[in-house]
C-alpha cells in the first residue's frame, strides 16, 4: 500500500526540473530563502547585542521551507509548524516585521509577546499556534485535518512539520497512526537536519530513514534532498494534492542540515566538530540555489545582488520599527486566560 | 437551579442516562459536535453512555480511537482550534496521564499563548472515583492534579439534573472543561431531570441542606453520603448544612463563605487524598477570608495519603470514607 | 485471523520432546480451565471481576516454552494467564489473585491477572496499556548494561497497545540500543470493542519493525509450535546480542474482554463461531493424538487432572483471608509515609 | 443443607440485574459450575453457574423481574457438600467473597490503629488538633468578645472541655440583669440546688450550644437546669410574696470623689478594683441595722428577724447568674466589704463558688448601674424581705437646698419589698436612711 516515490538525492548539483514553477515563482522562492537566512542571522546578532534574550536558528532549512511554502496554498491550507520554521512562516505570508515583533517580544506580536520567538500564530494566514513541546502540535494537525474532512472541505489540507528528533515521540506515532486510519488530508513533513540539539540521528533511531516508517502505518512515504528547494516543493506539493484528493496522509522526509547551534543558548562545539559543519556548508542551499538560478538564466547576477540588498534594507527597517514598539503592559498578563475573566473563585 | 429551562416536565434517570441524554441532545443540536474516545462506537462506551450513537450519528461523529490518550485529547484540541466542538472521552480517569501534557500544556494554554487568537472549546469527559472495586487503575480521583491549572475548568456533578445542566454548560463553554463523572453514582443515583435544554452556570455551588451548626462542603459521590449523614443527625438535634460544590474550578466562594459565616465551622469531605487536595485550597481560602468567623479548626475528611485504594474489599473500605464516618466527624465538629 | 486446516496438521516439533509437547498441551488445558473458573466465580458473585484469555492458549503455552525460567524476564499484560502459568506460577497463585487474598503476590491490591513474582521473573504491571513496555525495555537495558548475555526480556501486548505512544517510544529505544528485548504482540483482532481495522490502517503489526530497524516476523498464534519457534528464535537472537525483535502472533479473543463486557454489542455470534472452528486447544489435542504423542485416554485423564487441580486451587484460595485494613498503609514508601515531616 | 443464591453484581457499576431466563426449574438437579439461570444487566448478559451441586428448591425471582444485586433469587438444596465449600454455602453479598473466619480481621483492631493514626486527618488526628486549640479561644470568640467588650476569661465555656464557644460570648453579651435576680433566687432559696445550678449549666446540652444561644425562629430552645430553677423560683417568689416597689434618687458626688481618690492605692494594695458597690453595701448594712424588719423573712408563724446581716451580691455570668453572700456584712468596713466582694466576684468568674458562698443570704444588693439601667423592679429573692438596686450614675443639674443649681452625680436606687413583712412606711424610711447615709459619705475619710 505504501508507495515510496524516491526522489534521487543528488548532492553535487541541485536538480533543475522546474516542476511547473515560473521564473517569477522561482525567484520568489529564492527571496524567501534569502529573507529567511537574513532574519536568522539578525536574530543571532540582536541576541549577541543583548537586545533580545533568545533566538533559535533554521540556517540550512531554507530550501525545504521555501519549497514547502510554495506548495502551501495560502487562505486554504493550514500550517502547523514547529519552532524552526521562519522560512515556512514567511512563505505562508508572515512579514519580516511580524517575525521581528516575535523576536523582540513586543505587544503587537501575535501572541502579545507571550510566546518564545518563532512560535508564530496567525489565523489570517492559517498558521496555528504551537508550543515548544516536541510533537505536541502533531495531534492538533491531525484534528484540524479531521475537521476539514468532516466538513467536506475537499480543497483544503494540513501541512505540519517537525524535526528528526520529534519522530521518537509517542504523539508522533499516535498522530500518524490516527491520520492513516482515517485517511486524513495531512502532510507530515520531517525536516531531518540530523541533530536534535546535541543528539545525532544515530542516537535518535536505529536506521537513518524516517520515511520508511510510512509503510508501518500504511501511508505514502517519500524522501527528498532538503537542500534542493524545487525537489522539496515537488514532494510536498504531491503530498498536499494527494491529501486534498482524499488519498490520505503522506510522510515526507527532507534531508537537510542544521548549520548553526540549536539556539543562541546552545554551543554546538561541545558536541560536533567544525570539520563536520564546514563539510556540510558546501551544500548550503542559499548560495547554491542562487548559482542555479543564475546558471539557468532565471535571474542575472546583478538582479540577485539587488534582491539581496532590498531584503537587507527591508529587514533593517523592520528591525528598527519592531524595536521601537512598546512591550506589553503588566496587566496584559491577566488577559485571555478564559473567555470570561480569569478568577478561579466565583462569588 | 435550572436556567433557561424550556419545559416544566421532567424524567427520572440515573447519571449514566443523564450524561447519555445530554450528549445525545448535543449531537442532535450541533453537527460541530463530535465524540472521540476508546470504545465509544459500536460498544457505546464501556458504561454504554454512547450506546447506539454510532448508528444514528455515524462513524465520522462518533470516533473509535486507537488506544492513545495523548492523541485523543491532542486531536480534540486541534478540532476545537478549527471550529468543531469535540467531546473527548478518557475511558477511565486512571488512563488520563498520557494526556497530561495535552490537557495542561496545550488545551489550557491555547487561548493564552495565542493571545486569544485561537481558542479551545473542548470538553474532556472521564469517569473517576472509587467504591466500585476498581483497584489501583480504575478508581482514582484526578481533580487535584488538574485544579491547579489556569486555563482549565473542572466540573464534578453528583445529581442527574446537575449532570445535564452542567454538561450543557461545559459544551457551550468557550474554554476547555474537564468533566468528571463519578462511576459509583452512575447507576446508584437516580433523580428527576427537567426535559428540554437548560444549563447550570459553572462555578455555582448548590446548598443541598440548610443548617446552623456546621458547614459541610463536598462534591461527587461523597455529597450523597454527607447528605445522608447530615439528615440522620437531625434526629440527634444537630443542624448541619451540606453544600455540593458541583464545579471545582471555578469554585463558588460566596456560597462557602456565607455558610461558614453562619455556622462558624467548616468540614470538607472529599474522596481524593488529603495532601494538596481540593480541601486544601478551600481551607486556605476560608482562612484568608473568614478566619474571624471560625469557631473551630477547619477539618478535612479525605482519603489517606496512599497512592490508591486496593482491590481487596478491606483496602477499598479503609481508603473510602463512609456516611457513618462522616456523621462522627460532623458530631465532633458541632460539639467542639 | 489464522486459518488452519485441522485434518492435515503436520507436526514440526522444532526440537521439542514428547514431554515438552505434553507440557504445552497441559498448560493450554489449564489456562482454559482457570479462565473459565474466573468467569464462573464472577457469575456466582464470588469475585467482582475476571478477564478471559480463551484463544490465546497456544500462543502463550508456546511462548512460555521458549522462556528460560530463572534467567529470562517476563513483562506481560493482563491477558497472559497462560504465560504466567507457563513460566511457573501455580493455579493456586492465580486463584489468590482472582480472590484478592492477602497471600496474593500483590497482597490483594491489584486487579485479577495482574501478577508479579520476583521468583518467576515476572515484572509487576498495571492495567494501563503500554505502560509496562518502557519498563521492559529498561529491564533489557539493565541486562545488557550488566553484560548478562544469557538473559533476555520477553514483553507481550495486544494489538490495541501498539497504538500507544509508549509502544513506539519503547520500540525505537530498544532498537537504538540493540537491547535483548522481544516484543511479542498477541494480535487477537479486538481491543475491547475496537476492531483492528480501526486500530491501524494496515493490518500487519510486524511491518513496523523495519521502521525501527529491527527484524520482524508474523506467525500463526493458534499453532503453539510455530509460536515456540518464533519466540525461541527471537529470544535466542536477543540473548546472543542480536538486538530486539518485533514478532506478531495472530489469534482470536473468544470471550468478551472481561466479565464487565458484552461482546455481542459489537461483534456477531457468527464471527465468534467461525473463529471457534480454529480453536487451538482441541486442534492441538488432535495433533498430539494423531502423531501418537498421547492417546485419547491420556488427554481425557489430563483434562480431569487439570479440573481437579483447578477445583482444589479454587477452594484453597477462597478459604484464605483477605488482607487487613492496616495493610492499606504499607509499602507506600520505604519506612514512614506521612506527607508532613 | 440449603444455599441461597443472590443476584450477582455483573459489572463494576451495576446495581441491579434482571432474570432473563431460568435454565433450571424447581426440582431440577444442578452441578457445581453448571449454569442454572441467565441474568441480564444493562452491561452484560450472563449465565450464572451454580456454586454447589444439588437440586433447585425455590425460585424467588420471576423471569423478566429486575432486582438489586445481592437480592436472593433462588435456593438450592445442596447434596454432599465438601467442607471446603462450606464457606460459600451461606448467602453471598454481591461481589464479596464469603469471609472465612480469618478474613473477618479487616474490621479488627489493626484497622482501627491504622485509620486512627492521623493519616485520615480525623479521629485521633483531629482530637490532637482540638487539644492544641483549647488552650486559646477561637478567632470567632476573640472577635465577638472584642466587639462586645467582654473578657473571655470571665465566661464559663459550654464547649468541649469547657471551651468558650462563640455562642457563649454572645450569651454573655445578651445576659439581662433581671436574670441575675432569678439566679439569685435559685442560689439562695435552697443552697443545695443553688450550688447545683452552676455545675448544671456547665454540663451544657449535648449539642454543645448554649441554651442562651442565638434562638432559631420556629424552634424550641431547651431548658438547662439553671434556667429551670430560675424560672421556678421567679414564679414562686412572685406568687408568694406580694411585691411593692419604691425608688429614691441619691447624690453620690462625694462618694464618687472619695472613691476616685482611693481607688488606685486600693487596687495597688489589695489587687481588687474599688467600685461604688462597697460604699453602697456599707450604707445598706447600716440602714438594715436601723430598720431590722428589712433584714427579716415571712413565716407562717410570724416574721423572723435575722440575727446576722448576710448580704447577697448578684453577679452576672455568661450562662447564668449567681448570688454569693458576704456573711456578717455589718461587721465589715467599706474596705472589708470591697475585699470580701472582690473575692466572691473573682471566685464567681472562675467558677469556684462553693455551697457556703451561696448560702444564707438575708438581703440582696443588685448593681444594675453597670449595664446603664436607670430604674428596675427586681424580684425579691425568696425568703428575704427585700432587694435593693444601684442604678447607673449620671451627672444632673440639681437644685440645692439654697436654691442654687449644681451639677451633681446622681444615682437611683430601687427597692422591692415583701409586703407581708413590711409596709411602705418602713420601706420608704429605709430608703431615705440609705440615701442620707450615702450622701454623708466622703469626700474624705478612711475606707
Amino acid at each position: 500500500m505504501a508507495t515510496q516515490s524516491k526522489t534521487p538525492l543528488k548532492k553535487d548539483e541541485p536538480s533543475f526540473e522546474r516542476h511547473g514553477l515560473t521564473d517569477e515563482r522561482l525567484v520568489a522562492m529564492w527571496r524567501i530563502m534569502v529573507t529567511h537566512r537574513t532574519l536568522e542571522s539578525r536574530g543571532f546578532a540582536l541576541n549577541r547585542q543583548g537586545k533580545i534574550p533568545f533566538a533559535s536558528a533554521g540556517e540550512g532549512h531554507e530550501a525545504v521551507q521555501a519549497g514547502a511554502a510554495m506548495a502551501f496554498e495560502r487562505g486554504k491550507d493550514v500550517l502547523v509548524p514547529y519552532y524552526r520554521d521562519v522560512g515556512l512562516a514567511l512563505g505562508a505570508g508572515l512579514t519580516p516585521y511580524e517575525v521581528l515583533l516575535s523576536l523582540f517580544g513586543r505587544a503587537e506580536d501575535h501572541s502579545g509577546g507571550r510566546q518564545f520567538p518563532h512560535h508564530y500564530a496567525s489565523r489570517r494566514l492559517g498558521i496555528q499556534t504551537i508550543s515548544s513541546v516536541i510533537a505536541a502540535q502533531l495531534p492538533h494537525a491531525v484534528g484540524t485535518a479531521y475537521a476539514m474532512r468532516y466538513r467536506g472541505e475537499r480543497e483544503r489540507a494540513v501541512l505540519t512539520t517537525f524535526g528528526d528528533g520529534c519522530t521518537s515521540e509517542g504523539e508522533w506515532h499516535e498522530s500518524l497512526n490516527f491520520a492513516a486510519v482515517h485517511r486524513l488530508p495531512v502532510v507530515f513533513l520531517c525536516e531531518n537536519n540530523e541533530w536534535a540539539i546535541s543528539t545525532p540521528l544515530t542516537r535518535q533511531m536505529a536506521q537513518p530513514d524516517v520515511y520508511i516508517r510510512a509503510a508501518g502505518y500504511g501511508i505514502d512515504g517519500a524522501a527528498v534532498d532538503g537542500m534542493d528547494p524545487i525537489a522539496c516543493y515537488a514532494a510536498v506539493k504531491r503530498g498536499l494534492e494527494r491529501a486534498r484528493s482524499g488519498e490520505g496522509p503522506a510522510l515526507v522526509e527532507a534531508k537537510c542540515y542544521r548549520f548553526l547551534s540549536h539556539t543562541t543558548d546552545d554551543d554546538d562545539r561541545t558536541y560536533r566538530s567544525r570539520e563536520e559543519v564546514e563539510a556540510r556548508r558546501k551544500d548550503d542551499p542559499v548560495p547554491g540555489f542562487e548559482r542555479t538560478l543564475i546558471a539557468n538564466g532565471v535571474i542575472s547576477a546583478e538582479a540577485a545582488e539587488a534582491l539581496k540588498r532590498s531584503v537587507l534594507e527591508e529587514i533593517n527597517a523592520a528591525t528598527d520599527r519592531a524595536e521601537s514598539m512598546p512591550y506589553p503592559l503588566p496587566q496584559d498578563l491577566f488577559d485571555r486566560v478564559y473567555a470570561d475573566g480569569w478568577q478561579p473563585w466565583r462569588s | 437551579m435550572a436556567v433557561s429551562s424550556t419545559s416544566a416536565a421532567s424524567t427520572l434517570m440515573n447519571n449514566v442516562e443523564a450524561v447519555r441524554a445530554t450528549l445525545y441532545e448535543a449531537m442532535k443540536n450541533d453537527d460541530r459536535t463530535v465524540i472521540l474516545g476508546e470504545d465509544v462506537g459500536a460498544r457505546g462506551n464501556v458504561f454504554l453512555i454512547t450506546k447506539d450513537f454510532i448508528g444514528e450519528f455515524g462513524e465520522r461523529r462518533v470516533i473509535d480511537t486507537p488506544i492513545a490518550e495523548a492523541s485523543i485529547v491532542g486531536i480534540a484540541v486541534g478540532m476545537a482550534m478549527e471550529g468543531l466542538r469535540p467531546i473527548a472521552e478518557i475511558q477511565f480517569a486512571d488512563f488520563i496521564y498520557p494526556a497530561f501534557n495535552q490537557i495542561v500544556g496545550e488545551a489550557a494554554k491555547i487561548r493564552y499563548r495565542s493571545n486569544g487568537e485561537y481558542t479551545c472549546p473542548l470538553v474532556i469527559r472521564t469517569p473517576y472515583g472509587g467504591g466500585v472495586r476498581g483497584a489501583l487503575s480504575h478508581s482514582v480521583c484526578v481533580e487535584a492534579l488538574f485544579y491547579h491549572v489556569p486555563g482549565l475548568k473542572i466540573v464534578a456533578p453528583s445529581f442527574p439534573a446537575d449532570v445535564k445542566g452542567l454538561l450543557n454548560a461545559a459544551i457551550d463553554d468557550p474554554d476547555p472543561v474537564l468533566f468528571l463523572e463519578h462511576k459509583k453514582t452512575y447507576r446508584l443515583i437516580k433523580g428527576e431531570v427537567p426535559d428540554g435544554h437548560y444549563t447550570i452556570p459553572l462555578g455555582k455551588a448548590n446548598v443541598l441542606k440548610q443548617g446552623t451548626q456546621l458547614s459541610v462542603v463536598s462534591y461527587g459521590l461523597y455529597v450523597h453520603w454527607a447528605l445522608e449523614a447530615a439528615q440522620n443527625l437531625e434526629a440527634e438535634g444537630l443542624s448541619v448544612e451540606v453544600i455540593d460544590l458541583r464545579s471545582i474550578r471555578p469554585m463558588d466562594k460566596s456560597a462557602i463563605l456565607q455558610s461558614v459565616e453562619k455556622t462558624r465551622k467548616l468540614l470538607i469531605v472529599h474522596e481524593d487524598n488529603k495532601f494538596g487536595g481540593i480541601g486544601a485550597e478551600i481551607s486556605a481560602m476560608v482562612a484568608e477570608e473568614a478566619l474571624f468567623h471560625l469557631d473551630a479548626p477547619i477539618r478535612r475528611l479525605c482519603a489517606p495519603d496512599v497512592p490508591a485504594m486496593g482491590y481487596a474489599l478491606p483496602l477499598e473500605e479503609e481508603y473510602m470514607s463512609s456516611p457513618a464516618e462522616m456523621a462522627q466527624a460532623m458530631r465532633d465538629m458541632v460539639r467542639f | 485471523m489464522a486459518k488452519t486446516d485441522t485434518k492435515t496438521a503436520s507436526l514440526d516439533r522444532h526440537g521439542l520432546s514428547d514431554d515438552q509437547l505434553r507440557e504445552i498441551l497441559r498448560n493450554m488445558l489449564l489456562q482454559r480451565q482457570l479462565d473459565n473458573r474466573g468467569f464462573q466465580l464472577n457469575r456466582q458473585g464470588k469475585v467482582p471481576f475476571a478477564l478471559g484469555s480463551e484463544g490465546h492458549e497456544a500462543l502463550q503455552a508456546g511462548a512460555a516454552m521458549a522462556f528460560h525460567r530463572g534467567r529470562d524476564v517476563l513483562a506481560p499484560y493482563y491477558r497472559d494467564l497462560g504465560l504466567a502459568v507457563g513460566i511457573g506460577l501455580s493455579p493456586y497463585e492465580i486463584m489468590l489473585s482472582i480472590f484478592a487474598r492477602a497471600e496474593d503476590h500483590n497482597g490483594g491490591r491489584q486487579f485479577p491477572n495482574h501478577y508479579s513474582s520476583k521468583r518467576a521473573g515476572l515484572m509487576s504491571f498495571s492495567s494501563i496499556l503500554a505502560a509496562h513496555i518502557p519498563h521492559a525495555v529498561g529491564a533489557a537495558y539493565a541486562l545488557k548494561y550488566r553484560g548478562e548475555s544469557d538473559r533476555a526480556v520477553l514483553c507481550t501486548c495486544g494489538d490495541g497497545t501498539t497504538s500507544e505512544g509508549e509502544w513506539h517510544e519503547s520500540m525505537n529505544f530498544a532498537a537504538i540500543h540493540k537491547l535483548p528485548f522481544v516484543m511479542l504482540v498477541e494480535n487477537n483482532q479486538w481491543a475491547i470493542s475496537t476492531p483492528l481495522s480501526k486500530q491501524m490502517a494496515q493490518p500487519e503489526i510486524w511491518k513496523r519493525a523495519a521502521g525501527y530497524g529491527m527484524p520482524g516476523r508474523r506467525f500463526n498464534g493458534f499453532d503453539p509450535l510455530e509460536t515456540y519457534d518464533a519466540v525461541n528464535e527471537a529470544m535466542d537472537r536477543a540473548r546472543s546480542g542480536g538486538g530486539p525483535s518485533l514478532i506478531e502472533g495472530t489469534c482470536y479473543r473468544y470471550l468478551a474482554h472481561s466479565t464487565d463486557d458484552n461482546d455481542m454489542t459489537y461483534r456477531t455470534r457468527e464471527e465468534v463461531r467461525e473463529e471457534r472452528k480454529n480453536d487451538p486447544v482441541p486442534r492441538f489435542e488432535a495433533i498430539l493424538i494423531e502423531h501418537g504423542v498421547m492417546s485419547a485416554q491420556d488427554v481425557e485423564a489430563m483434562r480431569k487432572d487439570v479440573l481437579r487441580e483447578t477445583n482444589e486451587a479454587t477452594d484453597a484460595a477462597e478459604a484464605m483471608p483477605y488482607p487487613q485494613a492496616a495493610d492499606l498503609y504499607t509499602h507506600v514508601y520505604e519506612g514512614a509515609w506521612q506527607p508532613w515531616q | 443443607m440449603a444455599t441461597t443464591i443472590t443476584m450477582p453484581q455483573l459489572g463494576e457499576t451495576v446495581t441491579e440485574g434482571t432474570v432473563a431466563q431460568w435454565l433450571k426449574r424447581v426440582g431440577d438437579s444442578v452441578e457445581k459450575y453448571e449454569a442454572f439461570v441467565e441474568v441480564s444487566t444493562d452491561k452484560v448478559n450472563a449465565e450464572v453457574p451454580s456454586p454447589v451441586t444439588g437440586t433447585i428448591r425455590e425460585v424467588l425471582v420471576k423471569e423478566g423481574e429486575t432486582v438489586a444485586t445481592g437480592t436472593p433469587i433462588a435456593v438450592i438444596d445442596e447434596v454432599g457438600a465438601a467442607p471446603a465449600n462450606a464457606p460459600s454455602a451461606a448467602p453471598a453479598a454481591p461481589a464479596v467473597p464469603e469471609a472465612p473466619p480469618a478474613s473477618a480481621a479487616p474490621s479488627a483492631p489493626p484497622a482501627q490503629t491504622a485509620s486512627s493514626n492521623g493519616a485520615r486527618g480525623n479521629g485521633a488526628g483531629a482530637a490532637a488538633d482540638a487539644d492544641a486549640v483549647l488552650r486559646g479561644a477561637s478567632p470567632a470568640v476573640r472577635r465577638l468578645a472584642r466587639e462586645h467588650h467582654i473578657d473571655i476569661r470571665t465566661i464559663r465555656g459550654s464547649g468541649t472541655n469547657g471551651r468558650v464557644t462563640a455562642d457563649d460570648v454572645l450569651t454573655a453579651a445578651r445576659m439581662g440583669p433581671s436574670a441575675a435576680v432569678g439566679q439569685a433566687i435559685a442560689s439562695a432559696a435552697s443552697p443545695a440546688e443553688a450550688a447545683a445550678a452552676p455545675p448544671a449549666s456547665k454540663a451544657a446540652p449535648p449539642s454543645g450550644t448554649s441554651t442562651y444561644g442565638e434562638p432559631i425562629p420556629g424552634t424550641i430552645v431547651p431548658l438547662n437546669q439553671a434556667r429551670r430553677i430560675i424560672a421556678e423560683r421567679m414564679v414562686e417568689s412572685k406568687h408568694t410574696a406580694p411585691h411593692a416597689w419604691s425608688m429614691v434618687e441619691i447624690d453620690v458626688t462625694n462618694v464618687w470623689k472619695w472613691r476616685a481618690r482611693e481607688k488606685d492605692r486600693f487596687e495597688r494594695e489589695t489587687g481588687y478594683k474599688l467600685t461604688l458597690l462597697p460604699f453602697f453595701m456599707r450604707a445598706v448594712v447600716e440602714s438594715l441595722a436601723a430598720f431590722p424588719l428589712m433584714n427579716a423573712r415571712f413565716t407562717p408563724d410570724g416574721i423572723y428577724v435575722n440575727k446576722d446581716v448576710n448580704l447577697g451580691i448578684a453577679i452576672g455570668l455568661a450562662t447564668n447568674l449567681v448570688v454569693p453572700v458576704i456573711k456578717h456584712a455589718d461587721q465589715l468596713s467599706i474596705k472589708g466589704l470591697a475585699i470580701a466582694g472582690g473575692e466572691l466576684i473573682d471566685k464567681a468568674r472562675r467558677g469556684k463558688l462553693g455551697v457556703d458562698d451561696l448560702a444564707g443570704g438575708t438581703f440582696t444588693v443588685n448593681n444594675n448601674g453597670a449595664n446603664g439601667s436607670w430604674a428596675s423592679a427586681p424580684i425579691i429573692n425568696g425568703g428575704q424581705a427585700g432587694i435593693v438596686t444601684m442604678e447607673t450614675v449620671v451627672k444632673k443639674p440639681v437644685v440645692r437646698d439654697d436654691d442654687s443649681i449644681a451639677i451633681r452625680q446622681m444615682m437611683n436606687s430601687c427597692l422591692s419589698l415583701d409586703h407581708r413583712v413590711v409596709d411602705g412606711y418602713v420601706a420608704s424610711g429605709f430608703l431615705a436612711d440609705l440615701k442620707r447615709r450615702l450622701e454623708k459619705m466622703g469626700p474624705d475619710g478612711a475606707l
